[in-house]
């Protein structure tokens, strides 16, 4: 119980770190933030690669293989195509 | 140890997730952004893979390289295309989280079944649930955007759709409290299967009613249930990482979209809630040319955007005695290396002149005063026309409109750029009292309003760069 | 066809009816310009320019007027010059036929088609040969400049080590073409600025030009046709004879352009207003031509009463020849263009700009 | 049941203290920060309160009531006390965590040795340690503000002091370093005890070398240390409510150090670790005055809080070119309802006229212009006289300083008003080329750079309402 | 232990939220911040409540109370100070 | 003590030395105030303004300059003048000791200790009496609007139906005050602007006008004392000259205000580069009263070469006689309170402004 109180703290304390970082962002961005933010939720890579990696019948570690292939096809996509969109921000 | 080099791990992939949004603040900082972002993940993947239950690797480095594999292609879309690749990256996402819900929870339940607490189990329901509706939500709007010819773009509305919609979610979410309950019944497991059945519905659902305008903003909040979903996935394992930026996920999608809504002058609940009720009659009004109305902040945007902009001012700029703002304006635009000329019309405003005074009087510099045949071949090349205040002078109509009493009047191309955005206080005529089917052109925006008035938020928009506050 | 510009004969008459420049786009328009030797002299046009634009310079006007189809002009024709004339020619100028009935006569009894843009219609297409508007905003202008110069005064507020200087107070009364530019000129220069005319569209104008307008309640309809004004009735003018003295009196400088097409200048300033007003004071009137909207305003003559100047400027576009040639001249080339088709003067008097304009045709007086 | 209402008031309180700092940032919602940081504190006591564990009430009420009665009068210090007061208030603070520290150790150590594990042991010798430093530097740093007559006001600096400090605080770090490895010997309470004696000493070595200018800054440290120790204590307690706002109280207390400095020209480690070396020489020049910076933003504040502001325009805003930003600031200033007057000096500028010249090129109405002799009798209650690029025209020298070449000339009595705001580039002379007593005034702040870029940054300050890039 | 990694994490997100947080606040606002922040930071009250009513020695139960009283006296007149100055904050 | 004011006898002075309010200032301070009849009236001041204010109004000069101590003046004062002074009175003026020679005799000789504020030293504290600073702003000014009077173009760009008016191009050579004056005006009027001086410090000055500066790289040192210019060397001058001239070529108005103090005006534009100008061109000479700048200037005549109009006008102050006047006023009584102590004349010749301004004292002349 102790810790998923921690957990929920935890949640409270990112979600007004989150709120506070983003309101500032400025509308230029708001495309290669999406892309930034699409990337970053595939945190849930994490998860996948428990699963996957860990001592489970064979079923659940597909599901995680599964899982962690369309999460690192997040992170690798999100991540390159956010910095192409950057680039375009240099000015003359 | 290794517990506590995962919790170190943890903190430093946080420590960097914040500071990548953070520096996406600006454009400044914002390639540092990425930097930080990849390294968070770095951090995370790696300390998870090294924890000392992780035992197979040959599945994980398989994944990794077709992860890799599809990735990188999917990053070389087109930039038109980015909408929909992260919508499609999404359904991935959703994916990723719904997968790995069902897994811990058959997991719970064939091996063991004493991890199916309350609280567990109900954060898998929500992964389950937040994961899969992301999926099937995220497909259907990357299909829409990408016009994929057998998912309808315009918003499909039907009478009840309403009370179906809410049905579906209504009773994944009552079988989730069942499965709650009951974790580990023998029909347990069809339940659960009907939740995904159901969620994956929802999320189809959830889309259809929604038009393409709004999509974007329907974006972001798949992005902030793909953000929670993860939240839920580290309830379930105990990963504060997961919970971190899920949140920090789930807050920005949120608070992305209700920037968004305002700036596009929508509902956030009808965007919220798959636009139940309203959004259909503005998009459904179909073919007689109307007016179109811009935000302020879309306004500015186009302007940032742009590297040729052409000012035509009219006699409502004088009537607004707006000159001092367009100089301000000027200023911002120049600033950012956009050109800007001003087409002066000879009979703009009501005597000869009359633009040259007040622009005189603001110190636009006469370099930047262009005649309008001199203007009028480059007004192809111009990416947005800005006609503050001027009508007559920008009315096509002179050119074929044998009756009307402008007719022959040369006037400014203003219709042959780009984007057209054009200040003035009504649907009023100009000084001729003619129509001019400018402003209701495809390409041609409106901004309502007196032009000192809408002038001073545009460079209040492109001064202060936005905040809610 | 060709097009000839005689050298004008009025005194102080410093402009000329077409610029080198003009001259030149005509020419590749297919029309033969001529040009009398020392035409564009005084407006600082020289010969040679016109020569290097395609003209050719005639020595003397006889035989200029004998060569050619159109003579552009910008004053009416004397006597002597309509007798040049050929017969069956056309002449453009700028006139009112009803202040000009002998030169009107001679042309039509010389069967001259005699065209006068002072009768344009004020309609969009119609603006760029509006030789009314171009000529009218060289005299607000100049008005302001000339009141600028006379006055005792300095227009601007400056605030200095030897006291500050008040701006000076300017008040334009007729806010027409010359009126917005008089009231942009001083404005330009430093001045506090108001305005007063009775057609009640003009104040959002006056407004748009960043001066004060001032408002006196009318009840009848002041707008006539063409956005002209009419003439106001005897209790209507009564007041606002003293709406304007009760004005003039913290006013330094005036500039009065007020006018009725076709009718005498309107009076606003009567010699008591005048009275009343600071000594040191200065009024324009650009309406002295058409009798003046001061009482004691003598055209071409400086007046002092009171300690107030009175000037009643004769012509003032002509003091400003180079830009109010080169409009005029883009004017009346625009006109001419309008009534010729392929190098040949096609009338149609179906045409608004082509009847309202034409004054005398094959020997009628089509204007009284 | 109790736990999870401790948790969710935890949660609870811990939002109220975010959402209170977070309104501090606008004068607006300053208010609403009061009643959010007293709600989470009334939310912080009740839910400790009425925890089980909680058996003897009277003290406790004892307690509080003697922290209202003497809580309240201290809350009545005239405004000129008030940063004394918040430093005894920290000195009390850091009393509270020191006693508490001490109190759990001996606990501990009498009736649960098993509890003082490492971590906890550590967690409480910090404690302590940061509790009765806090208390001995913020009583001294109070007694220097107070100038009571035992405490020297100016930095005392002696050879060596460096070493000593370092030394103390070496000493008492390893003290605690074998409290924690032998937490329950038989000699752990005596070194525990030098341990305290240690922090109490470090607290005023600490801040004998600081001067009054630097008080302020050194007050938002010891605060922050205050934080530190209360987050210190929420390890020992396995409280995250002390955590988080403990955290939030040592972060915010950096970072307005860090801003204070920055404003103040001062090298923030000097001042963090107690002026050791250099801070002493900027400090002990003693009386001579300094130049204090502004931030843009502070300026901005300082302007939107103002209901007269009077701007005086020199040559150098003829040379920036500003007129048409100064008129965009004026208005934004009138915008708001405050007065705007431009006090002219005769001789501002290069010739007769100069500032009239520009400020009606960029419109500024005659009836803001106001003659010198005009405005001085108001200077008083001007709120700020923002100073645009003049100088000799607003030098105070002028009235008094015989031999100066301006000396008889009258001026601006620019000193007079509330606050003075002057934007210059440098610190160089202007025309009669002496130095200018009005910008290292009291109540006087820099801006420094060009007239035209810092008028900018004002009005987009003004219109976009800050944002820090 | 794993609790205290809670703590770790906690605290690290609250201190982030502290630094966005402070970051913007204006110059006016310091020295009520000041107080404010100073006031918050008697949250020890909640440690010295726990000491003070708890079932321990007296001598302990002494310094819990002598503890509680100097947080009770901050929160009190630091709240009430900071009300005080934004009092004068008020617009016209 | 009794301060006189006489009417001006200069021809074409109309300015007058003492304003009706600084009239009544001075009474308040304990000086009693004498007028002449008529003294104000060119400058619209009448004499029922002066008694209002306090002072006394005297019918004849003879009987002012008898009960005066202080006789102040605008005009060095005529021969007549000088022998109706009383012995030992003062009186104050604006003159150039050496360039009235004879005056400064028969002052001396006739005892008045007479002041000239021609002479006043540009320090801080003296700012307020400088009237060459006061006069040289209203001829800044005063020349621009003359130049756009005598132009044949208007000032201002205008887009117009009949078409482009170009903006005029205005050099103004010497930024002194009055050339300052001058760019600000010009570009108040909506002309493109630049400026030539030798003095580099002047750059600074005329960008901070808005109006562009030209650069000619000067090794030598261009600035003498009290900020004034230096003359220069043959070379420097000789490459200013072509310098200038190539500038001229497209420059539509040229104003000229150069000067080194107690020296000849700087010759800046030859007859040669006039040549090069376009014909309709205006240049207007501040200086033709010192020499001129153009070798074609002739002081007080209109002079046109090669279609260029060269004004050199005389005294262009006394043309804006009212504000003129008032900015004078202004500054002689500020000396005036400077140089007397409770009501009492005190020469203090240890203080620079009375030893650098006081021309003749006891039967002395004391400035060559
Ligand atoms: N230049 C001359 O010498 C001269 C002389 C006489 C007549 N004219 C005629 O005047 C016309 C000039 O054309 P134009 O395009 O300059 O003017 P226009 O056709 O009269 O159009 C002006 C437009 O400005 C808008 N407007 C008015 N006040 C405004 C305000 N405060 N804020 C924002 N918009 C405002 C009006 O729409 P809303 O009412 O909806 O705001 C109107 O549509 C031509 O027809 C020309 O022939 C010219
Ligand atoms: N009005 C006249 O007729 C006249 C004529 C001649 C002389 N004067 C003399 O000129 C002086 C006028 O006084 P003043 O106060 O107006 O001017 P000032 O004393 O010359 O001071 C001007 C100030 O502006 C600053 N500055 C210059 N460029 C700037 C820029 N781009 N941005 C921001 N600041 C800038 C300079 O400091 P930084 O260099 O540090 O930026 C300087 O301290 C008097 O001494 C007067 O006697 C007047
Ligand atoms: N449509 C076009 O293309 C076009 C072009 C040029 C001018 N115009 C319009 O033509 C109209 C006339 O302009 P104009 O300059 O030739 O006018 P004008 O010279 O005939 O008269 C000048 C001004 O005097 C005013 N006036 C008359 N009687 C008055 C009185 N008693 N008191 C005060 N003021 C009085 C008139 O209202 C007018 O504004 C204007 O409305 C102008 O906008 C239209
Ligand atoms: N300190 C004060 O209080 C004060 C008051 C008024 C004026 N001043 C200063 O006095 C100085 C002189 O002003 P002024 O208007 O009486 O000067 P001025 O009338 O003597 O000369 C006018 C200008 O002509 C320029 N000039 C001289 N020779 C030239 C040449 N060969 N080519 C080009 N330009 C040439 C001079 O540099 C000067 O700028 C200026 O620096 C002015 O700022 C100071």
């Amino acid at each position: 119980m102790n810790d998923y109180w921690s957990m929920v703290f935890v949640f409270v304390l990112a979600t007004f770190i989150g709120l506070g970082v983003i309101r500032r962002v400025s509308r230029l961005l708001y495309t290669p933030l999406m892309s930034l933010t699409n990337a970053i939720s595939a945190i849930a890579v994490v998860g996948s690669i428990a699963v996957t990696g860990g001592e489970y019948p064979k079923a659940i570690r597909v599901l995680g293989a599964i899982a962690l292939f369309a999460s690192m096809t997040n992170i690798v996509s999100g991540f390159l195509i956010t910095d192409r969109m950057l680039k375009m921000f240099k000015k003359q | 140890m290794t517990y506590a080099v995962a919790q170190v791990a943890a903190i430093l992939a946080t420590a960097l997730f914040i500071f990548s949004l953070y520096w996406m603040n600006d454009p400044k900082t914002a390639r540092h952004a990425v930097v930080a972002g990849v390294s968070g993940m770095l951090v995370a993947v790696l300390a998870t893979w090294f924890q000392p239950e992780i035992v197979h690797h040959g599945w994980i480095v398989l994944a990794i390289v077709a992860g890799f594999i599809v990735g990188i292609p999917l990053s070389l879309v087109p930039l038109t295309a980015v909408p929909q690749r992260t919508a499609l990256s999404h359904a991935f996402g959703g994916l990723a989280a719904g997968l790995v819900g069902t897994a811990e929870y058959f997991l719970g339940l064939t091996e063991h079944p004493a991890q199916l607490t309350a609280f567990r189990t109900s954060a898998i329901v929500a992964e389950v649930i937040l994961g899969f509706l992301t999926f099937t939500g995220s497909l259907m709007a990357a299909g829409k955007l990408q016009e994929v010819k057998w998912i309808p773009q315009r918003p499909v509305t039907y009478p009840g759709q309403n009370v179906v919609n809410i049905g579906v979610l209504v009773i994944a979410v009552a079988l989730g409290v069942v499965v709650v309950v009951h974790p580990t019944a023998a029909w347990s497991g069809q339940v659960f299967y009907a939740i995904v059945g159901l969620a994956v519905l929802f999320g189809v659902l959830l889309i259809i009613p929604i038009g393409g305008a709004d999509m974007p903003t329907v974006i972001s909040i798949l992005n902030s249930y793909a953000g929670l979903s993860a939240v839920a996935m580290g309830f379930v394992l105990g990963n504060k990482l997961l919970v971190t930026a899920g949140a920090l996920d789930g807050s920005s999608g949120l608070i992305l979209s209700i920037i968004m809504c305002r700036a596009m002058n929508r509902s956030f609940t009808n965007v919220l809630f798959g636009a139940f009720g309203t959004v259909q009659k503005t998009v459904a009004t179909g073919e007689q040319k109307a007016w179109k109305q811009e935000t302020v902040e879309g306004a500015a945007q186009l302007l940032e955007q742009a590297s040729l902009v052409v000012v035509i001012p009219g006699y409502g700029m004088a009537v607004a005695q707006a000159q001092h703002r367009v100089r301000e304006l000027y200023d911002q635009l120049t600033k950012r290396g956009i050109t800007v000329k001003f087409a002066i019309h000879p009979v703009a405003g009501r005597m000869p002149g009359h633009m040259n005074v007040l622009l005189a009087e603001a110190n636009i510099p006469y370099s930047a005063l262009v005649e309008m045949d001199e203007i009028n071949p480059d007004m192809p090349q111009c990416d947005v026309a800005l006609v503050i205040g001027a009508n007559d002078v920008v009315n096509p109509a002179a050119r074929y409109a044998k009756g009307s009493p402008i007719y022959g009047m040369p006037i400014i191309d203003a219709d042959k750029a780009k984007t057209v955005l054009a200040i003035k206080r009504s649907k009023n005529p100009g000084f001729a009292g003619i129509d001019n089917e400018l402003y209701v052109q495809d390409n041609t925006w409106m901004l309502f309003g007196d032009a000192k008035a809408v002038i001073g938020e545009l460079v209040k928009q492109l001064a202060g760069g936005g905040g809610l506050h | 066809m060709k097009i000839g510009v005689p050298k004008e004969t009025a005194a102080d008459e410093r402009r000329v009816a077409l610029t080198p420049d003009v001259a030149g786009r005509l020419g590749k328009s297919g029309l033969a310009v001529l040009v009398e030797r020392g035409a564009g002299e005084a407006a600082s046009f020289g010969d040679e320019a016109y020569q290097a634009a395609g003209a050719t310079v005639v020595p003397a006007a006889a035989a200029l007027f004998r060569q050619s189809d159109v003579v552009l002009k910008v004053q009416p024709p004397s006597r002597g010059e309509v007798r040049l004339c050929r017969e069956g020619a056309a002449l453009v100028a700028v006139f009112q036929p009803s202040a000009a009935r002998d030169a009107v006569a001679a042309l039509a009894a010389r069967k001259v088609t005699a065209f006068s843009l002072a009768l344009l219609p004020r309609i969009t297409r119609a603006q760029a040969m509006d030789v009314l508007s171009s000529q009218a905003t060289v005299a607000g202008y100049k008005a302001v400049l000339l009141a600028a110069a006379a006055a005792g005064r300095l227009f601007p507020m400056l605030v200095t080590a030897a006291g500050t200087l008040a701006p000076a107070r300017v008040l334009v009364l007729g806010a027409g073409v010359a009126g917005l530019q008089a009231i942009a000129t001083a404005r330009r220069l430093g001045a506090v600025v108001s305005a007063f005319d009775v057609r009640p569209a003009v104040q959002e104008q006056v407004e748009s030009l960043g001066a004060k307008f001032l408002r006196l309640e009318i009840t009848e309809q002041a707008e006539g046709s063409g956005g002209y004004a009419k003439e106001l009735s005897e209790e209507t003018h009564r007041r606002e004879l003293a709406f304007i003295a009760q004005h003039l009196k913290d006013t330094d400088v005036v500039i009065t352009t007020a006018a009725i097409p076709g009718k005498r200048a309107p009076l606003l300033i009567t010699a008591g207003a005048v009275g009343g007003m600071k000594p040191g004071s200065v009024i324009v009137d650009l309406a002295a031509e058409t009798g003046g909207n001061c009482e004691l305003t003598k055209l071409g003559r400086d007046v002092v009463r009171n300690g107030v100047l009175i000037l009643g400027p004769a012509n003032l576009p002509s003091t400003v020849p180079y830009h109010a040639s080169q409009m005029y001249a883009r004017n009346v080339s625009s006109f001419l263009l309008h009534v010729t088709r392929d190098g040949t003067l096609v009338l149609d008097f179906d045409d608004e700009i082509t009847r309202d304009t034409c004054v005398t045709h094959a020997g009628e007086v089509r204007k009284p």
